[in-house]
């Protein structure tokens, strides 16, 4: 089955992309295909390069990138929400790109479900 | 849009729950169910719990200095969106009747919607 | 004591944290989102009404307006602006919001 | 319809959303702080319990442990992980995520 | 820290309201707490609504892949921490008793609570 | 009377920093002082010198700097929080300064009022 995920918030503040991940990996894990990860609200901020978290704490963004990498999910920041926020190409992290909020709505029409992810 | 999606027609539908302003997603909601015109799906609204002040007529947000948004939920027939559901319950508890609404609506009860919900492709809620 | 309450009584209940632990001789200041708690017919206001013979109640006039609700408030609020606020906070001892 | 539940039956009302509207036939899937409203005691128990009669209702088990509440489940949820989640959005026609 | 502060003593409370993992605030105001222990202040650390749920005994994390951070609680001791009161309304609402707590608390009631934090100098609220 | 404010939520997806910014300069026009502003969970997104939002709507990071400047208020990310969330010296934006959790105790130590804004 082809699983879209909408992540509606920034990580470490909210669990939302810890879940999203998990939900992520198990969908794969189970041979599904998660064709996109759409990013909006505060979920633009999974996608700045700049995070460092503690030592003994999971990375939330280069898990995601290594997700991108290694599964080719697309990990889509919405535009105008990462206006918003101060995330743009200048400290996007690798694996994401930054596009319209169309791509949402596309990733709706083309998998079987979407999935969200929020406060 | 790519050769695939031509001729595909889903239900979506937009769910607000949350009031104006405190937050951001009524705005960012509301941007996304603008685009969803663009893609000629077949786009419906539902306002519950506090989603339905989104509607309230009268907002003025100068003295907050955040843009006032009501506005465009009267250009949205503008943009073919046309069905917007109220959620009866959540309009009576908080003292609010159609008329305080500013666009004209199909008020339901939870049992309507929840029966609507129930036909939808996918379900975005804010 | 002011306590300042931010969030709508339907969505959280942070406002009814507020009036079981807030004590008599404190006041209620309702911003943002809990500005909805200030007006009639709300399923709060019964609540609302009965801290009121305990505690002075006030609401942001700037949030009320935002929303479309400043001719619905409940008899007995007190309306501040951002300058009210301040003094509040200036009059009362100490202050806590209730995230 | 699989109907997604990720917060305290405390601290918001969306767990009261879902309860309203979910239509029989449906399935609710409490994750994060919503497993909360899945153990003992909780003030929200007597409202599961009566849902439970229409719809099944399952909780993430990784987020019940993470909370330590795992041996406190009410009698009749059904735990799943992260693959039974994945199970529970396939079987499932729609899903809607009550934020 | 600055010479004017040199023998103030403030009644500093931290208020936790918030259930754990769900989101941070839990955590970051443990931060928050420990950071307080170098200044000699009056430090006290109140339990209520959701906020009980954080001294919860027996937390695993592993499956959420976050840090169990409820050790921390155990340690604050440590730091001459000692006063945690825990509101008896909230934990009665959820089915919890103090020996399901992970370090020993004093559990007031509503009010009393409401007396200790007029006493206050500062209230921070997570 | 000296102010001191607590911001724990990022600009335009909660109201916080709004009030936040109503309050402090509603505080100085009558006379009061404005201390310290500490911004910590999401908060310490209102620094990013990186937010572009659209032209019809406020400029939340601009307006802190502003405050700065003109007020000589003190606006302290706290570092824990600044790396977990991505917020370095690298995209902060100008009157903002990055140091410990410990300014927003002395904060509460040496104002008459600590007031919280967030979510």
């Amino acid at each position: 089955m082809k699983f879209a995920i909408l992540v509606n918030e920034g990580p470490y503040n909210h669990q939302a992309s810890d879940s999203a991940y998990q939900f992520a990996k198990a969908a794969i894990d189970k041979g599904h295909r998660v064709s996109r990860i759409f990013f909006y609200h505060d979920g633009v901020n999974n996608a700045t390069r700049l995070t460092e978290p503690p030592q003994d704490d999971r990375h939330i963004v280069n898990r995601w990138t290594k997700l991108a990498e290694e599964q080719s999910v697309d990990l889509v920041v919405c535009v105008a929400a990462a206006l918003r926020r101060g995330l743009v190409e200048e400290n996007l992290a690798p694996g994401f790109r930054i596009s319209g909020l169309g791509q949402l709505v596309e990733a709706g029409i083309q998998s079987d479900r979407l999935v969200t992810f929020g406060d | 849009m790519e050769e695939e999606m031509s001729g595909t027609i889903k239900k979506f539908m937009f769910i607000n729950r949350k009031a104006p302003y405190g937050t951001v997603y009524a705005l960012e909601g509301l941007e996304v169910v603008l685009i969803s015109a663009a893609f000629d799906q077949d786009v419906s609204l539902t306002f519950a719990d506090d989603g339905v002040y989104q509607l309230r007529k009268g907002q003025h947000t100068k003295g907050i200095d955040v843009k006032n948004f009501s506005p465009t939920y009267r250009a949205l027939e503008g943009y073919d969106i046309e069905k917007l559901y109220v959620e009866k319950e959540s309009l009576d508890a908080r003292g609010l009747t159609e008329d305080d609404l500013l666009v004209p609506v199909e008020v339901l009860t939870s049992a309507e919607i929840g029966a609507l919900m129930d036909e939808q492709d996918v379900v975005i809620s804010f | 004591m002011l306590h300042i309450v931010n969030k709508s009584p339907y969505e959280r209940n942070s406002l009814d944290g507020c009036l079981r632990i807030a004590k008599k001789g404190g006041a209620i200041l309702l911003i943002e989102d809990a500005v909805y708690a200030a007006t009639k017919g709300n399923a709060a206001e019964a609540k609302l009404k009965s801290a009121m013979a305990n505690l002075p109640v006030y609401a942001l006039s700037a949030d009320l307006e935002a929303r479309g609700m400043h001719e619905s408030v409940i008899d007995g609020v007190k309306l501040v602006d951002y300058a009210g606020f301040v003094d509040l906070v200036a009059e009362n001892p100490n202050v806590q919001s209730w995230l």
